[in-house]
């Protein structure tokens, strides 16, 4: 059973309305909203499967449907639903990933007061990120990102009533926007170029030759083609939704949702969106890579930005105790990879990459969310200790997740999707930095995660709540068992065949993958992993306040990578002080610039009527006042002939008339 | 049926019969008004069953004369763009008198000197002839005053001064102008004007008295509207007046009245003197941009809720003008294209109609809060409401994202295709511009923040009612239209796609190639 | 022809001096109604039929009666009647004024060279005069309509009596 | 002399007399009496004019002297209410002793 392109919006539609059942839904009606959100999403799975056998048929074809939303002076704004294999891939990977993760809340949400609202806004986030994939036009895709911003939002600020929940929504948000500007101005601009937003278009859409063509020939007067200026726009735009560096701040702040948000945000919608959105403008982004007079090309800023985001992220989460927070950095790390892989120019790595990772990387968050349940949201883990006993099951997927993204070779699909990426890097004739970022974060990620897993399994529990914990029910270990059999299975897609690569792009030639740079990340991989064993599962802590053996060893270095590396501090004191005191400014200006100014105006008429007034007293009116008194004596003596008898009035009158006729009869006034 | 004569005198008459019926109770007098009030809606309604957006020039039009001796015409025509006017009017107004209905001290006058402001505000949108249509203009300036005067808050009298003083003094040079208009045409008809402009006549004849008149009369007419929008740095008004304003008047000044100024740039400045607003449109454009960034940005600095939004309407007006100024300044330039100045057009009269019932429904929501918390207003007055009114936080927080511009909502649309066109008109105009989007996603997500999220306090912390009865009567219909308009934007754009076809079609490049410098 | 003129003259001209220097004031107010008589016979002479009638509507019935109403109502005994004339000094004043003012207008008419018509009097009927008031005079009949009510309004209110009137005018 | 003038004399008469009734008598009726006849004389010569002139317009005199018969029926009615007003006041009719109004 196929599922045709027309009837594509099914899949988004389906939890639309599963949202808006959830918010019609009073707080009593659990069952309902629970039940709507989970057979929405599971009927939206059965569809993105059906969509894939569909886009499968024919990997190579763009299945598009456009149809106009709203019409605009003699033209129209037209929006489409695109299906290939990459938004089959994707759908599959949302509905699936996101049925886990809503089963898991049932269990993990089970006794917050908001419960159908949790499951309203969980259907709007799949809602929209499933908007996003299945969008053939860049204009729905935006309206979709920003929702997807905006559940985000509201889900992170779930527990609004917590301030620092309420502040950490706000700055995803604000700083997703930030990057939403360039996304805005890259759109508009591709409108402006083109007068169209749609990605195929039976020839016309701007991700088919005319356009890409039209696009790089036409160059700015600094020398960079438009089309890299547009990508590095719309870049922007992902650079903020996937926690990239610089905007990744907001990623880590977003741990303040409850658990299966974070799943969610990091595992199958928000994050990938940005790694979507490149790779779905990937030929946009190709098209001055092989235009050698440019001074820039987009897909280079986009390795850097991947290999820097990389590194960073691994760096920073060596260093964080909050086990979510550990999970969040080395999510970033993972993005990182994945847009270097789209900068090297092997965007299926990526997407191979980002399917996997969403399953492990949900598998994790979940795990943690399990653990954190357990042990009555206790989250740091110099505090827990000892769960691998009475948490079996958590334990055991846990760690499948744990070598997962740690790469450990063969038996896990981590280890394939990030091998593509890494050889991909290695046969990027531009530069090898990004390599050797990405090597370094290879053993960095499986030196954190044999620290995460070492400190919070092993031992003896070392607080109270890590004490009592003990196993969860089968609603929320089910999905973790599943989730980890997947990110086992996955390895299939990639091995013995690269099954996945030619569905996705049949034309990309596949690398043969040195043997040797493979043995090279092996090694690194165990050397991570011996290294983190070395100083965290031999020399296991006995109580919280240990010190961390790292931290021993390198205080500094530690504690500025505890501190994140200080980009909150960066952006307070560079971003924050500069719109405040943009504010300021302005709130001055109007205060007492303008509105004195008109003030000014005012008093300066106030002035006029004081100066005259006393001029008037002293000067003119002594005067007048003088002239008027002898006019006053004249009226009076005047006056004296207004009697009030009207005989003498109309006498008077008679005679004037007489004397009048005589003077002009006589005088010969004519 | 003198359909327009009829949505402009029912409110008129509404009013009289307030005025005629002294001892009416305090009941009726609010039900006369409300159906009063509703009548627009209800016509407007019945002027969009009939209206071809197809048809070329007014539609409805009515033609009598007035006073001969002076050229003076009685003359309605009602367009895409006064459709569009005349129908927020109708939604708005309701509601904002539905927002005031608990508003206990004489409803009687207030909804008499309410239904006056309406049916003057509806004038403006319909009237033709400078003469009757500046009439209404001031006529609406009375009772504004008086309804922010005497039911405003503390600092009412002199907010109610300055706004009536400021843009009296705005229109007195528009009144100037236009009497020079007349005196060298001999016609005050806007079509006739309009006519006359494009053939380039208008210029020519207002210059055979002096040289130097039409700039002094086009400065007049820009100075009157720029007071009324109003385009930065004439703004000084705005924040006072619509702060002490009772919650329903704000609604009505800011859903409506504001759109008057815009309205006037639209229908007079920019027909009547293409070419020197050519000129003048490089600053103009500056000033618009003023306005979309620092008003912003100052509402960032508020801690009184109504200033706030006070200032994001600022922000917001200051975008439709963004974009006129943006094709005025690129019209028989290298930038201009049809598709973007199109786009702007069209994403200005978006614009004006959301931005009335976002800001409109924004104030109710503020207006609300001081309900509940006896008058104070203020960003640290109140914390946590979202826990005890999660219903009004829902509604509240449709409202603020849809004054955010998120898609979905009713002010996306017209935001998209204003950045659209005054990119592809003046691109670096458009980025910076963006700085504004950025700023009001802030302030408006503080102001949720220390409002709504975190522990009650405040206000808040004590019995807080959530929105109940006529509350929802008048937020609901309100929220619901958000969602109508930013899903199906094409029920507005098809009332006046062949009108902003037509206008960007007549735009003449060869009244631009005379580069007028202003004196 | 002249000769009924100066008849219609003579009528008017008499009656109207003596009802002038009556000294009973119900005989001045009938001279008048003679003298009021006489005009409309001169605008029946000169062809005006119309405003001939009106002239005894209005003057010969109407403000006839509202005149003796008048001397009826403000007299308190029967001696007021009878009115002396005022001084000598005013009487001879008023004269002089009046002949003064005769002596010029009769001099203005007879130096002023007036030419006639030689044709017949120009007819006018009712109809013509109808639709001339109904059309391009529709606005002075409106406006005379309201002056006649508001003037009676105001002669009502004047003439109303109200009791304390004295008391609150009393200075 | 013609019959013009001759009516325009007798016009004059009319009013010289009603001046003179006007100013010499001392009771408020007679004065606005004499005060109508003036105004009749005025009729008069619009009814004179309107018959002999060369070029006569249609109805044009007829219709002036309607409106001034109208209007100084009015006169004459809320003339005569003021007497009537004054007479209460100060229980007598003579205008000279009317005087509460002068400056």
């Amino acid at each position: 059973m196929t599922l045709s392109v027309q009837h594509l919006w099914l899949i988004p539609a389906l939890p639309l309305l599963a949202a808006a059942i959830g918010a019609l839904t009073p707080s009593g009606g659990r069952t309902l909203a629970a039940s709507a959100a989970i057979a929405a999403m599971v009927a939206a799975f059965v569809l993105s499967c059906c969509a894939l056998v569909a886009a499968l048929a024919d990997p190579t074809a763009n299945l598009t449907y456009n149809f106009t939303w709203f019409d605009l002076g003699t033209g129209a704004v037209r929006l489409g639903w695109l299906l290939n294999p990459l938004t089959a891939f994707m759908c599959v990977m949302v509905t699936f990933v996101g049925t886990l993760i809503f089963v898991f809340s049932l269990g993990y949400m089970h006794d917050d007061e908001n419960f159908t609202r949790f499951f309203c806004f969980l259907s709007l986030f799949a809602a929209a990120m499933l908007g996003i994939v299945v969008s053939n036009s860049l204009l729905f895709l935006f309206v979709s990102w920003e929702l997807v911003g905006l559940a985000s939002y509201l889900l992170i600020g779930f527990w609004f009533q917590k301030p620092e929940a309420a502040a950490a929504a706000k700055k995803a948000f604000i700083t997703t926007r930030i990057g939403d500007l360039g996304l805005l101005l890259g759109m508009v601009w591709l409108y402006h170029a083109r007068g169209t937003l749609l990605f195929f278009d039976g020839g016309a859409g701007v991700l088919e030759p005319a356009s890409l063509t039209a696009l790089m020939v036409s160059t700015l007067s600094c020398g960079l083609a438009v089309s890299t200026a547009i990508s590095l726009l719309i870049f922007c735009g992902a650079v903020g939704k996937s926690g990239q560096f610089p905007l990744h701040v907001w990623l880590p702040d977003a741990m303040e949702g409850p658990t299966p948000v974070s799943a969610l945000i990091h595992a199958a919608t928000m994050v990938a969106a940005g790694v979507f959105l490149i790779a779905r403008i990937y030929p946009l982004m190709e098209a001055d890579y092989h235009h050698h007079n440019l001074p820039i090309h987009a897909l280079t800023v986009v390795a850097f930005i991947g290999a820097i985001t990389a590194l960073m992220g691994a760096l920073i989460a060596v260093a964080q105790n909050d086990i979510k927070r550990v999970l969040a950095f080395s999510t970033v790390s993972q993005l990182g990879f994945m847009m270097l892989a789209i900068g090297v120019g092997s965007w299926v790595a990526a997407i191979f990459h980002l399917l996997t990772h969403a399953f492990f990387k949900a598998l994790l968050f979940l795990g943690a969310g399990s653990v954190i349940h357990a042990a009555h949201h206790e989250q740091d883990m110099r505090k827990l200790g000892g769960l691998s006993g009475p948490m079996r099951v958590t334990f055991l997927t846990f760690a499948v997740g744990m070598m997962a993204l740690a790469g450990v070779p063969f038996l896990f699909s981590g280890f394939w999707s990030k091998e593509a990426i890494l050889h991909a890097a290695h046969a990027w004739d531009v530069s090898h930095i990004p390599l050797y970022f990405g090597l370094t974060a290879v053993v960095l990620t499986a030196f954190y995660m044999t620290r995460l897993v070492a400190e919070t399994f092993f031992g003896k529990p070392r607080s109270h709540a890590a004490g009592l914990a003990h196993e969860n029910p089968a609603v929320m270990t089910v999905p973790l068992v599943i989730l980890a059999a997947c990110a086992i299975l996955l390895s299939l897609l990639a091995w013995p065949t690269p099954w996945l690569q030619h569905q996705l792009d049949p034309q990309a030639h596949t690398e043969p993958g040195g043997l040797s740079l493979m043995m090279l990340s092996i090694v690194l991989v165990a050397l991570g992993l011996g290294a983190g064993w070395a100083l965290y599962g031999r020399l296991l802590r006995t109580n919280a306040s240990a010190p961390d053996p790292l931290a021993a060893a390198l205080p500094r270095l530690h504690a500025f990578l505890a501190a994140r590396m200080m980009f909150d501090e960066l952006y307070a004191a560079t971003f924050g002080r500069l719109s405040n005191g943009l504010a300021a400014l302005a709130d001055g200006l109007d205060r007492y610039v303008w509105g004195g100014l008109v003030n000014l105006v005012a008093r300066l008429g106030q002035f006029g009527g004081l100066v005259n007034r006393e001029a008037d007293e002293d000067g003119l009116n002594a005067g007048f006042d003088a002239v008027s008194r002898k006019v006053r004596s004249v009226g009076q003596i005047y006056s004296r002939a207004q009697t009030g008898e009207t005989h003498g009035y109309l006498r008077v009158i008679a005679l004037g008339f007489v004397v009048l006729v005589l003077l002009v009869m006589l005088g010969g006034v004519r | 049926m003198p359909l327009l004569s009829l949505i402009i005198f029912v409110p008129w008459v509404g009013a009289l019969l307030l005025a005629a019926l002294p001892r009416i109770g305090d009941g009726a007098a609010r039900v006369l008004t409300l159906i009063a009030s509703l009548s627009t809606l209800a016509l407007g309604l019945v002027a969009l069953a009939s209206f071809h957006p197809a048809a070329p020039g007014f539609q409805f039009v009515e033609q009598h004369d007035w006073i001969r001796s002076l050229n003076v015409h009685y003359h309605l025509g009602l367009d895409g763009m006064s459709l569009l006017l005349v129908l927020l009017t109708g939604i708005v107004s309701p509601a904002a008198l539905l927002a005031s209905w608990k508003q206990a001290r004489s409803p009687r006058y207030f909804g008499l000197l309410f239904l006056a402001l309406q049916g003057a505000a509806l004038g403006v949108f319909l009237a033709l002839d400078f003469f009757h249509w500046f009439i209404f203009w001031e006529l609406s300036l009375v009772p504004a005053f008086f309804l922010i005067k005497l039911w405003g808050g503390p600092g009412a009298a002199r907010a109610a001064y300055q706004f009536f003083i400021y843009t009296l003094a705005g229109s007195a040079f528009m009144l100037l102008g236009f009497a020079a208009i007349f005196a060298a045409t001999g016609t005050l008809d806007f079509t006739q004007l309009a006519r006359l402009a494009a053939d380039g006549l208008l210029v020519e004849k207002l210059a055979a008295v002096s040289g130097f008149w039409p700039q002094a009369v086009f400065l007049g007419v820009l100075l009157g509207l720029a007071v009324k929008v109003p385009l930065f740095p004439f703004h000084t008004w705005l924040p006072p007046a619509y702060a002490e304003a009772p919650v329903g008047v704000s609604m009505f000044l800011t859903g409506v009245m504001s759109k008057m100024g815009v309205y006037g740039f639209l229908r007079i400045l920019w027909p009547l003197f293409p070419a020197h607003l050519h000129a003048a449109s490089g600053w103009l454009l500056c000033l618009a941009l003023g306005g979309v960034v620092f008003g912003a940005f100052a509402a960032m600095r508020q801690t009184d809720l109504k200033r706030m939004v006070a200032y994001s309407s600022v922000n917001h007006l200051s975008y439709c003008l963004l974009a006129l100024f943006a094709v005025s300044y690129s019209t028989g330039r290298i930038g201009f294209t049809v598709p973007a100045s199109i786009a702007a057009f069209a994403g200005t009269l978006l614009q004006m109609f959301n931005h009335g019932l976002s800001a409109a429904a924004l104030f109710l929501c503020v207006g609300i809060l001081e309900s509940r918390s006896g008058g104070r207003r203020g960003l640290g007055d109140f914390g946590g409401v979202r826990t005890a009114a999660p219903v009004f936080a829902g509604l509240c927080g449709i409202t603020m994202f849809s004054s955010l511009g998120l898609p979905g909502l009713n002010g996306f649309v017209g935001e998209f295709l204003i950045f659209r066109g005054v990119f592809g008109l003046a691109p670096c105009t458009a980025t910076i511009a963006t700085l504004g989007l950025l700023a009001t996603a802030l302030f408006l997500l503080t102001f949720w923040q220390r409002v709504f999220h975190g522990p009650r306090a405040g206000a808040a912390s004590r019995e807080f009612r959530d929105v109940a009865g006529i509350e929802l009567v008048a937020l609901v219909p309100l929220v619901a239209l958000m969602f109508l308009f930013g899903v199906l934007p094409h029920l507005l754009t098809n009332l006046f796609n062949p009108l902003v076809t037509s206008w960007v079609s007549h735009i003449n490049p060869v009244v631009t190639t005379a580069q007028l410098p202003l004196p | 022809m002249t000769a009924a003129l100066i008849l219609i003259a003579l009528l008017i001209l008499g009656s109207t001096a003596v009802a002038m220097s009556l000294r009973n004031l119900i005989h001045s107010a009938l001279l008048l109604v003679l003298s009021w008589m006489g005009i409309a016979a001169f605008y029946l002479w000169a062809g005006a039929e119309f405003v001939a009638f009106a002239q005894v509507l209005v003057y010969a019935g109407a403000v006839s009666m509202i005149v003796l109403f008048a001397v009826l109502l403000t007299r308190r005994s029967r001696a007021d009647l009878s009115i002396a004339p005022a001084s000598l000094r005013r009487a001879v004043a008023g004269v002089l004024a009046g002949g003064a003012t005769a002596g010029v207008l009769t001099l203005a008419v007879l130096r002023t060279n007036l030419q006639i018509a030689p044709s017949a009097a120009p007819t006018v009927t009712v109809q013509q005069l109808g639709l001339e008031l109904i059309g391009p005079q529709v606005a002075s009949v409106l406006v005379v309509g309201v002056i006649l009510t508001v003037a009676l309004l105001g002669a009502v209110v004047l003439a109303a009596s109200d009791r304390n009137d004295g008391k609150e005018d009393a200075p | 002399m013609n019959t013009l003038q001759l009516c325009l004399l007798i016009s004059s008469a009319l009013f010289c007399i009603g001046l003179a009734g006007a100013l010499s008598r001392t009771n408020t009726i007679l004065v606005l009496l004499g005060i109508e006849l003036m105004l009749n004389a005025a009729n008069l010569n619009f009814i004179a004019f309107w018959r002999f002139n060369p070029a006569p317009l249609p109805a044009t005199g007829v219709i002036f002297v309607i409106f001034a018969i109208a209007v100084a029926a009015a006169e004459a009615a809320v003339g005569l209410a003021l007497v009537i007003a004054i007479y209460r006041h100060q229980q007598n009719i003579r205008l000279q002793d009317a005087t509460r109004l002068k400056g």
